[in-house]
C-alpha cells in the first residue's frame, strides 16, 4: 500500500484505575497519537478473552488490557483474576501460533497520566513497525462466505 | 474380569445401583461403552488395555441420569473426571459407585469399589497421573517450533475442523446444556465452520478446559478428521498447573484456578 | 571510613559474594545484636558478629578488607547459637566460613589465625594421607607449622599411657581416592 | 536391631572410651553395629574453614560408602561427626547441581539416602532394655551437657528441643540418676580450640565445670568427644583458670548407662579418663555444693 | 429501530480546539438510530441541559450520548437531566471527547475523525442499553458489635448515641477486656478503670444499648442491612434477674485454688466468681470446669446461701436468634505467652514475666494491691530489666511485624516500677524506639532523662538463673555489639501482641478476609480502613492490626459513624450496575448450569445457591443467584461464566460487543 500504514488498536480499560488515568493524561493536556480507541469496563476481570479475540477480528493491529495495580483494585481482587486469566490466555495464544507481541496487558493507576501516554505511543510505534495483523485477517478473510 | 462381572451383578441384584456404565467388544479391538441394567447384562462386561474411553462422559448426560444411581467403570482419567464433576456439583458425591481395577487389570487384582468423594480421592491420591509419552512429545515439539510455525501447524489443522463438535460433546467436562457455541446474543462464535469461526471455537474450548482437564484425550480421540485437538486443552491444562500448581480432578472441594488467586502470582508480561 | 573510591554493584561487593556462595542475606540482619550477645567469644573479638556484618552492608571495600583482616572471624567456633537465636534467621556461621576461606584466599588472613589456620591445615593434611586423622602426627604437624614445640609437651605421654594416643595412623584402603578428592576440592595437593 | 556405625577419628584415639563404652553397651542391649567400610574422616571443623567443598566431600564419601554397604542408617556417637553429616546431606539435597560433582569429586555413586542418628536416638529405641538391664542404678546427681552440635542449628539436626533439652535428662533418670536443673545445658565448651587456644577453652570450660559443681552435680555426662576432651584433657588448664581443684569427672552417657548396667567399668574405658572416675563412698552433695557455693 | 439524540459539546473551547464539533454532529447524523445531532458551547449548562430535555420530547428520543467530557465528570449530570425529561437515566451515555481525544491530540482530520468514533460505538452501546432501576434494600436498623473491650464499648455508645439500637457481645463474663487489666495508660499515666469504669456503666445502663457477655456469635447469614445472626447465650449457671450481685456465693465458695484469668494467673479465684470487682454486669459465672458440684456432684453451698435463690445448676447454654443491620468487629488481640521463649527458659522461670502481668502487678487492684513484689518469692525486685520487641519483628517466632504499642507502654512500665521503687534499677533492651504520637516521644525521654530508665539497644539472647538472680546476656549494638550482661530480679517482656484465638474462624463465619496472621483485612490500606471487604461489616481496634487505646477510641468512633451513615436511610440504594443470573422458561430455568465456578471469583461472596424446586418439593436445579445487596458490578463472574449465564447491567456481553463491533 502507499499510504504509510496507521495501525488500529483497542484498549479495554478498567473505569476506576486506567480510565481515570487516561482522563488525567487529559487534564494534564499530554499528547499521545491518536490510533487507540478506548473501551471502558468496571474491572479488569470483566474483560472476557473473547472480547480480545473480537477485536482481533475486527481488524485490531493491536490490543491493549490495563487496569488497577496488583493491591489497588477497587473491587479488591479482580485485577488479580484478569491476571491469571491473561497468564494462561497469553500462553495459550503463544501456543496457538498468533502474535502475542500484539496484546499489551498493563497496570496503570489512576495516577499515571503520563504513563498512560507513554504506553499508548510506545504500542502504537511497536504495533506499527510490526505492520498489519495479515495472518489474523487471513482467518478473518477466510470467515466471510 | 469375573471379579468385575461379579461386583456388577451384586450392586445391581442388591439394587445399589440402577445401572453399571462400562465397556464391552465392539467390531475388532474396538470396545464400546455398555450399559447394564440388569444383572444378567453383565456378561457383556469387558474391561482390558483397549478400554481407553472416558465413560464419566454418560454420567452427566440426561438420557443416563434418568436411569438413577450408577456404577462406573472407571480408569484412572474417568476417576480424575467424575471427581472433578463433584466437585462442580454436576454429580452429587453418593450417586454413583466407582469400579476400579487394581493396577488397572482386571485379570491380576481383584475390583475395587469407590463409593464415595473421599474414597476417590484417597484412591487418586495414590497416582500420579502423567500424561503419555506421545503426548508429551506432540506437546514438547511443536513447543520447539517458531511461533510463525505454530501458526502454520494449528491454521492448517483447524482448517480442517468441520465443527461436528464431536470433541466437545465426548468431552466429559463439556457438560454445559447451554454452550458458549450455542450463544447468540451476541453470536459470539460464528455458527459456520470456517477459519475463524473454527479457530475461535478451539480458543474457546481450550480456555474453558484450563484447569478443568482431566487430560483424558477423549475430544482427540473423537475428532473425525483426526486434528489434535487434545494438545490445545492438554496445553492449557499444563500451563495451568505450571503457573499456580493446581491440578484438575482430584479433589471433589472446588479448586479452580481462574477464579482463585494469590497476590504473588509471577508473571513477567504486565507492563 | 570515606565512601570508598567507586561505588560496587552488590554483586560484586563481599556481601554480594557472600550471598552468591552461601545464600546468606545480610541485608536480613537489623542489628539487634542477638547474636553478639549470646556469642561465647565475642568479648574477646576485635569485629563482634554483628559489627562485622554492619561493615559488610555497606559495601565499601575498605570496610570489607577490615572485615577480612579482622581476628574475630577465626574466633568463630561455629557453635550455631547466633544462628538459632537470630530474629532474622541469618545464618552467621555459614558467614564465618566464607569469610575466613576468602581471608585466606586474598591472603589478608589476620597473624593471630596463624596458629589456627596452622591447626586447620595440619588436620587436613593429616587425613588427605591417612584418610583418618592421626593425632600424633597431627600435633607433631601443628608444632612445626605453629612452632609451639612445648605446647603440651606434658600431656602427650599421660595421653598415651592412658591409651588415647596411638604412635601409628589408622591407614585407610582408598588413600588415592583421598588425595582425589582434595586435589579436586582444594585444588592442591598440600 | 542392626544398624550402621560411624565411629569417627576421635573415638580411635583421644576418645577411645566413648568407642568402647559404646560397643560394650549396645552390644549388652543387642544393637548390631556394622562399620562404614574404609570410612574417612568427615572432615570436622577444619574442612569447612579451608574449604567448602571439601567439607561436603568428606562427608559425603562416608555416606556413598554406606550406602554401598546397603546400610539405611548409620549412627554416629560424635556429635561433631553426626552433625557435620547431616548438614552436608542437607546442603547437598537443597541444590541437587551439587549431586553429581560431589559424586564425580568422591568416585562414588551418592543418593545421600541414608539417616544419620546420634547416639541419643538410637539408645532412646531400646529404653525397655535398659530399663530392665539396669543393676547398679547410678544414684548420682549429674550434669547433662549436650553441647552445640547435638541440638543446633535445629533446622539440621532437628533433634530435642534447641535450648534446655530434654533428652539425655529422661536418660539419666532411666538409669537412676538425677539430673541438675542448670542453664549450660548447651553452651559452648571451645570445641575446636583445644590445641590452639587453649585459654579459651578454660574459660569457656571452666564456667561448665563451675557451675555444674556449684549445683551439686557429682558427674558431667557429655555425648561429644570434643565436650569431653576439653572437660577432661584440659581440666588442668581449667582449674589453672579458675584457680580451684575441681575433681567432678566428665562421663560419656555410654559409660554412665554401662555402668548402671553394671558393665565391667575397664570394657567402658573409664580409666582412660584423666580425671579419675571415682566418687565418695557416700553422697555428700551438700558439702559439695557448700564447698563451692 | 431506536431513536438515538447525540449532543456535542465544544466545553468552550476545549474540545472545539482540535475537534471540528460541527463537522461530529453532522457525521453523526448518517449513523444508523441517530435521529438528532447538535454541538453546542457548553452542553452541561442551563441552556445545554434544557436543549437536551426538550429534544428528547421533541424527537421521542430513546437513548441519549453526550459527547463531552469524562463521564467519571458529568454522567451523574446528564443522567439526571434526561431523568427530569422523563428518560429512564441508564439510556444515557457519555462519549469522552475531552479527557480522551481533544486534550490530549493534536487539531486535525484524525482527531475529529476518532471523536466521531468514540460516538458511533456508543451508538451501539446504547441501542442496547436497558432502562434500569436503582436497588433498593431494606435496612434493619439494629447494630452487633463483636467484643466489649474499650473498642467495641466506644462503637456501641457511638452508635447509641446516634439513636439506633446495639446488641453488644462479649465472651467473657464482663465487658472491659484488656482495658480493664491495665493499671496506668500512656503517655497520661492516668489510671486505666478510672477512665474505663464510667464508660462500662455507660454501656451497661444506655436505653439503646443490650449487652450479651458471656457469649459468642455462632452463625451469620445475609447480608448487608439485613443479616441474621445467632449467638450463643453461655450459662452462667444462675439467673441473672435475680441475682443482686451481693457477692455472698463468692466469699462462701470453697474452692479458691483457681488462677485467676484477670490477674494473668498472679492470683487465685474461687469456682463461682465475677471476673473483677467493677466487672459488669457485676453477675457471677460458675466455672463448671473447677466447680466441686460438677466435679463431685456435691457442695452446692452457693445455692444454700443465695438470699434471692438465683444459682441455676441445670442451666443450659442458649442461642439467641437477632435481625441485624450492620456488624462491628472489635475482638481486640492476645499477647504471645512467655513459654514461646526457649533461650529465655520457656516460660518456667516466675520471675520472667509478660507486659499484661506487669500490669497486674503495678495495679492498685492486682494480687499486690500495686506494691511491686515479684512473682516467686514476693520480695522487692532491686533490679529490673525490660526486654521490648520480645517476639515482634522476629520472623524466627513467625511474627515479622512491630506490635506497634510495646515502645510505649515499656517505657511506662520502666517509669510505673522507678515510681514505686526509687532505689531500683531499671534497663529497657530495644531495638528502635517507635514513639511516633502526641506526646509520646517526650514520654519516653522523659522515661529516659527524669526517670534514670537505662536504654540499652540491642536484644537479649539468654536469660538463666543464677544464686537466685537472672543473669541477662545481652549487647549494646551502640558500642558494637559489646556484650551486656545483668543481674535482674525481675524480667519483663513486652510479647508480640497477636490477633484473638480464634479468629480465624470468626472471620469465615463472617464471610470477612484476614491477613496471614489472622488479623481482619480493611477494605482498603489507606482509604477505607474501618471497612471489611464485605458489606455492612465494620473493623474497630487491634483486631485489625496492633493499636493503642487513643487509635482504637478513633478508629471506633470511625466505624460507628459509618454504621449511623448506613442506618441514616431506611433503605439502601444503589446503583443497579450489578450482574445478575439469566432466567429462561423451563424446563431450561437458566442458562446456568450450577458449576457454581463464579463463586469463589466474586470479591463480595455476592453468589448464592438457589433451587429451582418441582411441586412435590424435589429440586429440579440449582443455579447460581446474585445477591443485588452485596454485588459491586465488577463483573469478575461474568467472564468466567462459561455458558455466558451471568451478565453485567450497564456493561452487558451485548453492550460491548457491539461497540466492538463498530470498530
Amino acid at each position: 500500500m502507499e499510504e504509510k500504514f496507521e495501525p488500529k488498536l483497542t484498549a479495554f480499560v478498567c473505569n476506576w484505575c486506567t480510565y481515570a488515568g487516561a482522563d488525567l493524561t487529559g487534564t494534564s493536556r499530554i499528547k499521545y497519537q491518536s490510533n487507540v480507541r478506548v473501551l471502558r469496563v468496571p474491572c479488569t476481570g470483566r474483560i472476557d478473552f473473547m472480547l480480545v479475540m473480537k477485536a482481533f477480528q475486527k481488524g485490531a493491529d493491536g490490543v491493549i488490557v490495563s487496569g488497577c495495580h496488583p493491591n489497588d483494585c477497587h473491587y479488591t481482587s479482580g485485577n488479580y483474576h484478569a491476571r491469571r486469566r491473561w497468564m494462561v490466555y497469553k500462553d495459550l495464544m503463544d501456543f496457538m501460533g498468533m502474535d502475542t507481541r500484539r496484546v499489551t496487558f498493563s497496570w496503570v493507576s489512576a495516577a499515571e497520566g503520563v504513563r498512560w501516554a507513554q504506553l499508548v505511543n510506545e504500542v502504537t510505534d511497536q504495533v506499527r513497525a510490526l505492520g498489519p495483523y495479515a495472518e489474523y485477517q487471513q482467518l478473518v478473510g477466510a470467515g466471510i462466505e | 474380569m469375573e471379579a468385575l462381572k461379579q461386583k456388577a451383578k451384586d450392586l445391581l441384584e442388591r439394587g445399589e445401583v440402577k445401572a453399571i456404565v462400562g465397556y464391552t467388544k465392539g467390531t475388532g479391538d474396538i470396545r464400546r461403552p455398555y450399559f447394564a441394567q440388569r444383572p444378567e447384562q453383565v456378561d457383556g462386561l469387558v474391561l482390558d488395555e483397549a478400554c481407553t474411553q472416558n465413560l464419566a462422559t454418560y454420567a452427566t448426560k440426561h438420557e443416563v441420569r434418568h436411569l438413577g444411581k450408577l456404577g462406573v467403570v472407571a480408569l484412572p482419567v474417568t476417576q480424575r473426571a467424575l471427581l472433578q464433576l463433584m466437585a462442580e456439583r454436576q454429580i452429587r458425591d453418593g450417586d454413583v459407585i466407582v469400579l476400579v481395577a487394581e493396577e488397572g487389570n482386571v485379570e491380576k487384582g481383584n475390583v475395587k469399589e469407590l463409593a464415595s468423594a473421599a474414597a476417590l480421592e484417597e484412591h487418586l491420591a495414590l497416582k500420579t497421573d502423567v500424561m503419555d509419552e506421545k503426548d508429551q512429545e506432540l506437546l514438547a515439539k511443536l513447543n520447539a517450533k517458531s511461533r510463525e510455525e505454530r501458526w502454520a501447524f494449528w491454521h492448517r489443522e483447524l482448517s480442517r475442523c468441520v465443527k461436528c463438535y464431536a470433541c466437545r460433546n465426548s468431552c466429559p467436562m463439556c457438560y454445559c446444556d447451554h454452550c458458549t457455541m450455542d450463544c447468540n446474543r451476541p453470536q459470539w462464535v460464528p455458527v459456520a465452520s470456517h477459519d475463524l469461526g473454527n479457530f475461535e471455537y478451539h480458543v474457546v474450548r481450550a480456555m474453558h478446559l484450563a484447569g478443568r482437564c482431566v487430560e483424558c484425550g477423549e475430544c482427540g480421540r473423537a475428532c473425525p478428521v483426526g486434528i489434535p485437538v487434545h494438545l490445545l486443552t492438554f496445553f492449557a491444562e499444563e500451563s495451568v498447573h505450571r503457573q499456580f500448581g493446581q491440578r484438575a480432578g482430584h479433589s471433589a472441594k472446588l479448586d479452580y484456578a481462574l477464579s482463585t488467586f494469590r497476590p504473588d502470582d509471577k508473571e513477567s508480561f504486565i507492563r | 571510613m570515606s565512601s570508598g573510591t567507586h561505588h560496587a554493584t552488590h554483586a560484586d561487593t563481599l556481601a554480594g559474594r557472600i550471598e552468591e556462595a552461601t545464600g546468606v542475606k545480610l541485608a536480613h540482619c537489623y542489628q539487634c545484636g542477638k547474636c553478639a550477645a549470646g556469642c561465647p567469644v565475642s568479648d574477646q573479638m576485635d569485629l563482634t558478629p554483628c559489627q562485622a556484618l554492619r561493615m559488610l552492608q555497606y559495601g565499601f571495600p575498605e570496610l570489607d578488607r577490615r572485615v577480612l583482616q579482622s581476628e574475630g572471624i577465626w574466633l568463630c567456633l561455629t557453635c550455631e547459637t547466633c544462628s538459632t537465636r537470630c530474629p532474622q534467621e541469618v545464618e552467621i556461621p555459614k558467614v564465618m566460613d566464607f569469610l575466613r576461606s576468602e581471608a585466606v584466599r586474598l591472603d589478608l588472613a589476620h597473624p593471630k589465625s596463624k596458629d589456627i589456620l596452622a591447626f586447620h591445615r595440619a588436620f587436613l593434611d593429616s587425613i588427605e594421607h591417612t584418610g583418618r586423622l592421626y593425632e600424633v602426627g597431627l600435633v607433631a604437624d601443628y608444632k612445626m607449622r605453629s612452632r609451639h614445640f612445648l605446647k603440651d609437651v606434658m600431656l602427650a605421654p599421660k595421653m598415651y599411657f592412658k591409651g588415647k594416643l596411638g604412635l601409628f595412623p589408622h591407614l585407610i584402603k582408598n588413600r588415592q581416592g583421598m588425595k582425589a578428592i582434595f586435589k579436586r576440592t582444594t585444588g592442591k595437593a598440600t | 536391631m542392626r544398624i550402621g556405625y560411624y565411629p569417627g577419628c576421635s573415638l580411635l584415639g583421644s576418645s577411645r572410651e566413648f568407642d568402647e563404652s559404646t560397643r560394650a553397651v549396645l552390644t549388652a542391649l543387642d544393637v548390631e553395629l556394622v562399620e562404614v567400610p574404609d570410612w574417612n574422616c568427615c572432615g570436622a571443623s577444619s574442612a569447612h574453614v579451608i574449604d567448602h567443598t571439601l567439607s561436603l566431600a568428606l562427608p559425603a564419601r562416608i555416606m556413598a560408602l554406606a550406602e554401598q554397604a546397603g546400610l539405611t542408617e548409620i549412627l554416629a556417637p560424635c556429635a561433631a561427626c553426626s552433625n557435620r553429616l547431616l548438614s552436608a546431606q542437607q546442603e547437598i539435597e537443597q541444590h541437587p547441581e551439587l549431586k553429581a560433582e560431589i559424586a564425580r569429586i568422591i568416585e562414588l555413586p551418592y543418593q545421600g539416602t541414608v539417616k544419620i542418628v546420634n547416639i541419643l536416638e538410637v539408645l532412646d529405641r531400646v529404653t525397655e532394655r535398659i530399663a530392665v538391664k539396669v543393676t547398679k542404678p547410678f544414684a548420682k546427681k549429674v550434669a547433662n551437657y549436650y553441647g552445640c552440635l547435638l541440638v543446633r542449628p535445629p533446622r539440621v539436626v532437628n533433634f530435642d528441643r534447641p535450648e534446655d533439652p530434654q533428652s539425655m535428662d529422661q536418660m539419666m533418670k532411666l538409669v537412676g540418676a538425677e539430673s541438675i536443673d542448670w542453664p549450660f545445658k548447651t553452651e559452648c565448651c571451645g570445641a575446636a580450640f583445644s590445641v590452639t587456644r587453649t585459654d579459651i577453652v578454660a574459660k569457656l570450660s571452666g564456667k561448665l565445670v563451675e557451675g555444674a559443681v556449684k549445683r551439686g552435680a557429682e558427674a558431667i555426662v557429655v555425648a561429644c568427644p570434643m565436650c569431653h576432651s576439653n572437660l577432661d584433657l584440659r581440666r588442668p588448664e581449667i582449674n589453672e583458670h579458675l584457680q580451684e581443684e575441681y575433681t567432678i569427672p566428665a562421663m560419656f552417657i555410654t559409660q554412665v548407662i554401662g555402668l548402671a548396667m553394671g558393665l565391667d567399668p575397664e570394657k567402658l574405658g573409664l580409666q582412660r579418663h584423666m580425671v579419675s572416675v571415682e566418687f565418695p563412698v557416700e553422697r555428700n552433695i551438700p558439702a559439695a555444693a557448700g564447698a563451692q557455693a | 429501530m431506536s431513536r438515538i439524540g447525540v449532543f456535542t459539546c465544544h466545553c468552550g473551547e476545549n474540545i472545539n480546539a482540535t475537534v471540528d464539533c460541527a463537522k461530529v454532529a453532522e457525521m453523526c447524523m448518517s449513523v444508523p438510530g441517530v435521529v438528532h445531532s447538535v454541538d453546542y458551547k457548553y452542553m452541561c449548562s442551563d441552556p445545554g441541559q434544557r436543549m437536551i430535555q426538550e429534544a428528547v420530547a421533541e424527537h421521542k428520543l430513546d437513548g441519549v450520548i453526550v459527547a463531552a467530557c469524562s463521564p467519571r465528570m458529568h454522567e451523574p449530570t446528564f443522567r439526571r437531566t434526561v431523568a427530569e425529561a422523563g428518560l429512564n437515566p441508564y439510556l444515557c451515555e457519555m462519549a469522552n471527547l475531552r479527557e480522551h481525544c481533544s486534550w490530549v491530540h493534536e487539531k486535525g482530520q484524525a482527531t475529529t475523525q476518532k471523536a466521531a468514533d468514540l460516538i458511533r460505538v456508543l451508538v451501539e452501546k446504547v441501542k442496547r442499553n436497558q432502562p434500569l432501576h436503582p436497588i433498593k434494600v431494606p435496612v434493619t436498623k439494629t447494630a452487633l458489635v463483636i467484643g466489649g473491650g474499650i473498642a467495641g464499648i466506644q462503637v456501641a455508645l457511638d452508635i447509641a448515641n446516634g439513636g439506633h439500637k446495639v446488641v453488644l457481645v462479649e465472651k467473657s463474663p464482663s465487658i472491659g477486656g484488656h482495658m480493664s487489666q491495665l493499671s496506668e495508660t500512656f503517655p497520661t499515666l492516668d489510671c486505666s478503670q478510672c477512665i474505663l469504669t464510667p464508660r462500662m456503666v455507660e454501656a451497661a445502663q444506655h436505653p439503646n444499648i443490650t449487652l450479651m457477655t458471656y457469649s459468642e456469635v455462632a452463625k451469620v447469614d445475609g447480608f448487608i442491612g439485613n443479616f441474621t445472626v445467632t449467638v450463643r447465650k453461655k450459662a452462667r449457671k444462675l439467673d441473672e434477674k435475680l441475682c443482686t450481685g451481693c457477692g455472698l456465693c463468692i466469699q462462701k465458695c470453697p474452692f479458691k485454688k483457681i488462677p485467676d484469668e484477670f490477674n494473668e494467673g498472679l492470683g487465685t479465684r474461687t469456682a463461682i466468681y465475677v471476673p473483677f470487682p467493677q466487672a459488669v454486669p457485676n453477675k457471677p459465672v460458675i466455672d463448671t470446669l473447677n466447680c466441686t458440684f460438677y466435679k463431685t456432684g456435691k457442695c452446692k453451698v452457693c445455692e444454700k446461701l443465695c438470699p434471692t435463690g438465683a444459682i441455676r445448676f441445670e442451666q443450659e447454654d442458649e442461642l439467641v436468634t437477632l435481625d441485624i443491620g450492620a456488624i462491628v468487629l472489635a475482638t481486640g488481640f492476645k499477647l504471645m505467652k512467655t513459654d514461646a521463649f526457649p533461650e529465655y527458659g520457656y516460660g518456667k522461670h516466675k520471675d520472667i514475666i509478660d507486659g499484661m502481668q506487669f500490669e497486674r502487678l503495678a495495679s492498685a487492684s492486682g494480687p499486690t494491691a500495686g506494691v511491686m513484689k515479684r512473682p516467686s518469692d514476693g520480695k522487692e525486685p532491686e533490679t529490673v530489666v525490660f526486654i521490648a520487641c520480645s517476639g515482634s519483628r522476629d520472623r524466627s517466632k513467625g511474627v515479622p511485624y512491630c506490635s506497634k504499642i510495646c515502645c510505649m507502654y515499656t517505657a511506662k512500665h520502666a517509669m510505673l516500677y522507678k515510681h514505686k521503687v526509687h532505689h531500683g534499677k531499671a534497663y529497657v533492651f530495644y531495638m528502635d524506639i517507635r514513639a511516633a504520637g502526641k506526646d509520646y516521644d517526650e514520654f519516653v525521654r522523659r522515661a529516659i532523662e527524669e526517670d534514670e530508665v537505662k536504654y540499652i539497644r540491642g536484644r537479649v539472647s539468654r536469660i538463666y538463673e543464677e544464686d537466685g538472680k537472672l543473669i541477662v546476656k545481652g549487647a549494646d549494638t551502640l558500642m558494637g555489639g559489646e556484650p551486656v550482661e545483668i543481674k535482674a530480679d525481675m524480667v519483663v517482656l513486652a510479647t508480640a501482641v497477636q490477633s484473638n484465638d480464634r479468629s480465624e474462624e470468626l472471620a469465615q463465619t463472617l464471610h470477612v478476609s484476614y491477613d496471614s496472621y489472622g488479623f481482619f483485612a480493611e477494605a482498603h490500606p489507606k482509604l477505607r480502613p474501618v471497612e471489611t471487604n464485605t458489606g455492612g461489616i465494620f473493623l474497630a481496634g487491634a483486631c485489625q492490626a496492633p493499636r493503642d487505646i487513643p487509635e482504637t477510641v478513633a478508629q471506633a468512633s470511625g466505624a460507628a459513624a459509618k454504621v449511623v451513615g448506613l442506618f441514616s436511610q431506611d433503605e439502601l440504594t444503589r446503583e443497579p450496575i450489578v450482574a445478575v443470573v439469566n432466567r429462561q422458561p423451563a424446563p431450561v430455568f437458566s442458562y446456568c448450569v450450577g458449576c457454581f465456578l463464579c463463586q469463589s471469583a466474586c470479591p463480595y461472596q455476592a453468589i448464592e445457591q438457589e433451587q429451582i424446586l418441582a411441586r412435590n418439593g424435589e429440586v429440579i436445579k440449582t443455579l447460581a443467584r446474585i445477591n443485588p445487596g452485596l454485588c459491586q458490578g465488577c463483573g469478575t463472574c461474568v467472564a468466567t461464566c462459561r455458558t455466558k449465564a451471568i451478565d453485567l447491567q450497564g456493561f452487558s456481553n451485548e453492550q460491548i460487543y457491539a461497540e466492538l463491533m463498530t470498530l
